[in-house]
Order: structure tokens, then C-alpha cells, then sequence
């Protein structure tokens, strides 16, 4: 794939989710601009990406569920909530800054 | 008994003299305090340094909610306790500490763990509430239980080298009033799969991790109280996140307002102080079973 | 002595049992914290949170450094003291505090105001440092000395409701060489004129405030301390400023590296040995005659 | 003057500076794009512009001492320390956010 097809992001995990991703917190990421049925990149197809090309860990269920991010995940749009951003709907933008994040409850 | 012509003490004017001196704080503010009754539920990792932090500054009363025991495990972060009261319970533990801090402050214990049942009773008569507990079922409970009474909330959690922190119902409108801050079930409206909840005990936790989280709740907590009723605009939600080996360590993130069909704070609100008091609503389950190994942070 | 078979106590892996499942710390990073010997230079706001955390984590020793009284007026902030030890000194009062909450580490008074021909022999003994003082004098002079002696310094300062945090001299190369961190003239290298500097006594100080920042030294420290010497890849240089009542709270900021003509770490440095112990740098004529008010926050 | 011929920056004061401009903590500034003698505004004289138009307080000696911001402020470009940005020379650019913060010692 030529680098013209892909969007250049920066995606981050946080609360421990980066276990998930070979302990790595942030990627540099290509992502294809266009998803599989040609529709423009958005969230959705952007964590479908994630759990097919980018997790080693073979327990997908602690970041996908039901076809979208398990509860208790926190997504994050340049720093804001994503239901302020339209949700999965949301078509990524060449770099943003998007950011899973595991909820904490020890205390 | 006649008003006096002083507000405060001569001695509280020497002991808060370096916040009283400040715009923020000044003589309303110490009288706010003062007023103050803060329920601090869970004495662990959060819950010592907010509680030494609140009674330092001097609230009129502050409530303290656990019951666990002091182990030696949590020694190294949860610093109001001491090698010599091992075994002791954690609320009178801390308040002996407390009370050596600042005698001025009245000290409510309540030595049990909150349940649906007690819920609503142990908190209605205090101002505002801190969560400083360590499962998902509780965080669910003290959220919608702070919705039904209309108390803000100052919520924290930790874990190894992370932190979060959020300010709920803030303000605290009654449900279906969209003015209101967002709850915890607004932020998450539905509980994490058990098997992805990691406790302090299985997964660590790094001591100033959880101190810096519960010195910023007794700060959020603080803001809270002594600001001017008049200056009624609220700082928009938001959720800090702390990392202690990430650069930067701390970032603040926007959080969404209140859900038009959350459970707990919307217009269609299906928790309510029947349905908790009843049992109807069972948080265990909801949560799945997550066993809480009796480890407060 | 033959070696044990086991690196720690037995008692201590139950207390430190949390930090130790952590990779973060791990066993080699708590036998790194017991071997080291740390300072906390100020016995106050900043002082007290982080000692009790550095304590707590289980350092090897810690010195602390302070030639002040408990004054009731410390209490909103100053969270090891109590009311009944005011006009105690301020580092017996901590230790009586430290010493309750972890018997396994090592207290070394130090009751005396820090001078330039003390600070080479109060200090040489030391691993690393931290500056929780309140004047512009005493910083320079801790900087000044931690270069001299090889040291990494945590420094971090607080008034009102804004806080500040460096790490600097990391790694602590010698003088000259331009792979060591910043230290403290090489981001100030002019003191601010006297009547520019505001005490925690005319400002004011909200607790939690100065807290935070005590917090994080202790953080920083134990960063430094457990650290693989492999992983020598130290992170660039830094200031975290903290603001209460600002959004974000917390800014991250990248500094300047060893100033090419710091009059302390460069190859030009004037700051020696000799120069120091012989009286010739006059730190208060340097920094003008801003009159402590001998209330360390 | 027109909007043309002004640049759109972000002013921050920190560490108790704010005391001297007003009380607040930040400002939305337009700056002339060019200095005294037409050359492209730098920092140099954005700290000429603050002490000229924007500082009511009259004690300028606890901003501006010898020409140039008084020892114990650091001044911040786009959260980097200005040393590593080129001190006063730097030439101000659309949209940057430049703070001003003044040392604490209290502790
Ligand atoms: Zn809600
Ligand atoms: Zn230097």
C-alpha cells in the first residue's frame, strides 16, 4: 500500500489497556483512508484495524465487544470525549491524536 | 448563646492564616469550610491523603466510611495508618491520626461497608462525597446515590503507575436536568467484563501514584466548597489522567455532558431511592461477580 | 555474615508487596530503594508528603535538614506535624511520624539551617537530594552543591495556588560535561531581584497545593532510584508547573540543557569546592537580603 | 490598525505574574506583525508590547529589567523553555502560545 492510501495518526493506550499492544503505549500508525466497503476511514473502522493488524494479545474481548469498544474503555478525540466527537462515526482526520483509555477502579 | 463578634476562633485565624490570606479561600471561604461535612468512603490509598489534606484545611466535619482492617501491605501508601495500629480498623486508625492533625474537626465514623440499603442514610446529611474506594460496584452505588440526593462527587481511582480523576454532578441538579454535571454511569454506562478489572492486590500499585490522586480530590473538593455561590460557572467536565513514566504525566481530557438516557441522572432515571433501597437494583450482579479482596488502594 | 538466601526480610516483602509485583519497581528496584540514602532538605509543605512517601516505599535512609519549630500555623499543610508536638523542631517532629508509619528505615537529623560550609559535608554522604526549601538562597546553594558532589536533585517549589517541579543534574555528570542534565543556574542563572520573591507567610499557600508537589518529588525519586542503570536513557529535561484553578491544571515543559556558561556545571564554573567552604560565594548578597520568614511551607 | 497587519497569539501568565496584568491568567493578543522599525515581531518585542499596552501596573521592574524580562521569569514558546527556541530573537508565529512564568521559592 503507497503511503498516499493511508492517514497518518497518533494512537495512545493508557489505565493498562497497552498490555493489550505488546506493552507498547503509542503507535505512529498508517491507516488505510478508505475501510473495507470504501466508506472513509472512521472510529469504528479504526479499532477494527487495531484489534486485526496491531493486538498480539489474543484475548480480543478486553478492548472489542459486540463490535465496538468494551465497556469500560474510554475513547478519546484530540483530548475530548469522543460522544462530543460523534462516536465510531467519527471520521479520523490526518493527525489526530486518539487515545484508548481502561478505566481504573483501585483506589 | 450570642453571635460572636469574630467568625472564627483566634486560634483557627493563626492555624488557616496562609489560605485565609489568599482571594480564593479569604474569610468566606474558612467559614465555608467550616460549614463543611465531607464523607470520605473508603480509608486507603485515597482516602489518607484526601482526609489529611481536608482536615488540615479544616472542614467542620469529615465522615469516614471502610471496613477493612489495617494490614502491613498498605503501609507503604497509605499514610495516616502505622506499623502499631496493624489490625486496628482503618476508620479509627485514621482518625487518630486526624485528630492529632487538627483537633477542630469533627470526625464521623462509620465503620461498615456501604450497601444499597445504607446508602442513602450514611450520606444524606453531608455536603459533598469522595469516592475513594477500589471496585466497580461501589463506584456505581456512591454515583447513583449522589445523584439521588444531589451531592457533588470528587471520584478517583488508581492503579500500578495510573490515575484518574473526575468531578460528577457537578453541579448537582436534580435528575433530568440537563444543567447538571454528568454521573458515573454517564461515563461509562455500563460496567467493565469482570475479567478485565484488576485490583491494587493482583496488579500493584506505586504509593505517590494513588497519594497524588487523592491530595488532587481533597483539592477538587476544596474548590468545591469555597467558591462564591455567585460565581455559579461550573468548569466543564473533565477527567484527569495520570501516568507516572509517560511524558507529560498529567493530561485533562473533555468529558461529555449528561446522557439523555442514562440510568441514574437523565429524565428516564430507573434508579431511585426505592429501587435502591428495595435491593431492586443489585450492583454485584450488574458488576459481575468481581471479589473484592479486601484491599483498599 | 553469610548472604541470606533471601534479598529482603520477610516482613518486608508483605509491606512492599505491591510495588514489588510491579515491573516498574520489582525486586531489584525495592533492593535499589533500601540501599539508598536519601535527603529531604525542609521539613515543610513539601518536605512532609514527600518524606512519607519516600519512607512508605522503604529507602534504605533519609536524611532530613530543617532547623525550624512546628508553629500551628504549618498544620494546614505540613501533614506529619500535629498539634501537640508545636514547638518541637520540625525534624523531630517527623520522625516521630515517619518512624510510626516504617521502623525499617533509617532517620538522620539534621537540625540546622543549611550554610555553604556545611552543605559539602551534610550532603556527601547522600545519593540524591531533594529541595524542599523556601528561598531563593537555599536553592542556589543546594544546586550549587548537588553539582559539586555528583548528585541528581529533585527540585520543586509552591505559593498560593501554583506549584513547580524539576529534576534536575540527571544524570549528574561532572562539571563540563554537556551530557549531564540542567541544573538549577542553568535555568536561573540570575537570582530575581528580592523584591520580586513572595513567601508561603505573605502569599499564602493552599494545602494541597504544596502537597501535590511533595508528592511528586517523592515520585521522581523513586523513578531515579529504581531505575535500571542499563536504561540509561534519562528523560529530557522538564518543568511540570501546576496550577489550581487553571485548565489544564498541569503543563509539561521542555528545558534548556546544561548552559553552555553556567557558572555551577559548565566547564567555566566558578562554583568549587574551595570556593564554596572559603565563604566566598556569598549566596545571600547573590540573592539580595530577602529575610526568610522562617515558615518553610 | 488592521486585523491584516496583526499576528493572532495566545499570552499566558503563571507563578503569580497575572498579579501584574490585570489579574488575568491569559490573552488572546493581536500583535503587530512587524516591530518599531518594520522588522517581523519577535519575542523582544512582544515583551516591549505587553509593557507598553497591555501592563497597567506600574511597577515594569517586575517584568522588564535591563530590556529584556527580569531574571526569574521564564519565558515558555509552545511549551518549550525559549533557549531552546532562540530567546528573544524568535520570531513570533500565527497562533503560538507564549507564557510567562514567574520562579516560585516557596516550599
Ligand atoms: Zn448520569
Ligand atoms: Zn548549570
Amino acid at each position: 500500500m503507497s503511503n498516499d492510501d493511508t492517514i497518518p495518526i497518533t494512537i495512545e493506550f493508557s489505565g493498562g489497556l497497552e498490555i493489550l499492544f505488546s506493552n507498547q503505549k503509542k503507535y505512529n500508525l498508517p491507516l488505510p483512508f478508505k475501510d473495507e466497503s470504501g466508506e472513509p476511514a472512521n472510529v469504528a473502522f479504526l479499532v477494527r484495524h487495531l484489534c486485526d493488524n496491531v493486538m498480539e494479545d489474543p484475548r480480543k474481548e478486553l478492548f472489542v465487544l459486540d463490535g465496538t469498544v468494551r465497556p469500560g474503555i474510554l475513547v478519546l478525540i484530540n483530548e475530548a470525549d469522543w460522544e462530543l466527537e460523534g462516536e465510531d462515526k467519527y471520521e479520523v482526520q490526518k493527525g489526530d491524536h486518539i487515545m484508548f483509555v481502561s478505566t481504573l477502579h483501585g483506589g | 448563646e450570642e453571635p460572636s463578634r469574630w467568625p472564627l476562633e483566634k486560634n483557627e485565624y493563626k492555624r488557616y492564616g496562609r489560605q485565609l490570606i489568599m482571594p480564593e479561600v479569604g474569610l468566606q471561604g474558612q467559614l465555608r469550610l467550616k460549614k463543611a461535612r465531607i464523607l470520605v468512603v473508603g480509608v486507603g490509598g485515597l482516602g489518607c491523603p484526601a482526609a489529611a489534606y481536608l482536615v488540615g484545611a479544616g472542614v467542620g466535619t469529615l465522615g469516614l466510611v471502610d471496613d477493612d482492617v489495617v494490614e502491613e501491605s498498605n503501609l507503604h501508601r497509605q499514610i495516616l495508618h502505622s506499623t502499631a495500629r496493624v489490625g486496628m480498623t482503618k476508620v479509627q486508625s485514621a482518625m487518630v491520626a486526624l485528630n492529632s492533625l487538627n483537633p477542630n474537626v469533627k470526625l464521623l465514623p462509620h465503620i461498615s461497608r456501604l450497601t444499597p440499603d445504607t446508602a442513602i442514610s450514611t450520606f444524606k446529611d453531608y455536603d459533598l462525597v469522595l469516592d475513594c474506594t477500589d471496585t466497580p460496584t461501589s463506584r456505581y452505588l456512591i454515583s447513583d446515590t449522589c445523584v439521588l440526593l444531589r451531592k457533588t462527587l470528587v471520584s478517583a481511582s488508581a492503579l500500578r503507575i495510573d490515575g484518574q480523576l473526575m468531578v460528577l454532578n457537578n453541579p448537582p441538579s436534580p435528575p433530568g436536568d440537563t444543567t447538571g454535571g454528568p454521573c458515573y454511569r454517564c461515563v461509562f454506562p455500563k460496567p467493565p467484563p469482570p475479567e478485565s478489572v484488576v485490583s491494587c492486590g493482583d496488579g500493584g500499585i506505586l504509593g505517590p501514584v494513588v497519594g497524588v490522586m487523592g491530595i488532587l480530590q481533597a483539592l477538587e473538593a476544596i474548590k468545591v466548597l469555597t467558591q462564591t455561590p455567585a460565581a455559579s460557572s461550573v468548569d466543564p467536565p473533565s477527567l484527569i489522567l495520570f501516568s507516572a513514566y509517560s511524558n507529560p504525566m498529567f493530561r485533562s481530557v473533555r468529558l461529555r455532558n449528561r446522557k439523555a438516557k442514562c440510568a441514574a441522572c437523565s429524565a428516564h432515571a430507573t434508579v431511585t431511592p426505592e429501587a435502591l433501597e428495595s435491593g431492586s437494583l443489585d450492583y454485584v450482579q450488574f458488576c459481575g461477580s468481581v471479589v473484592s479482596n479486601n484491599d483498599a488502594l
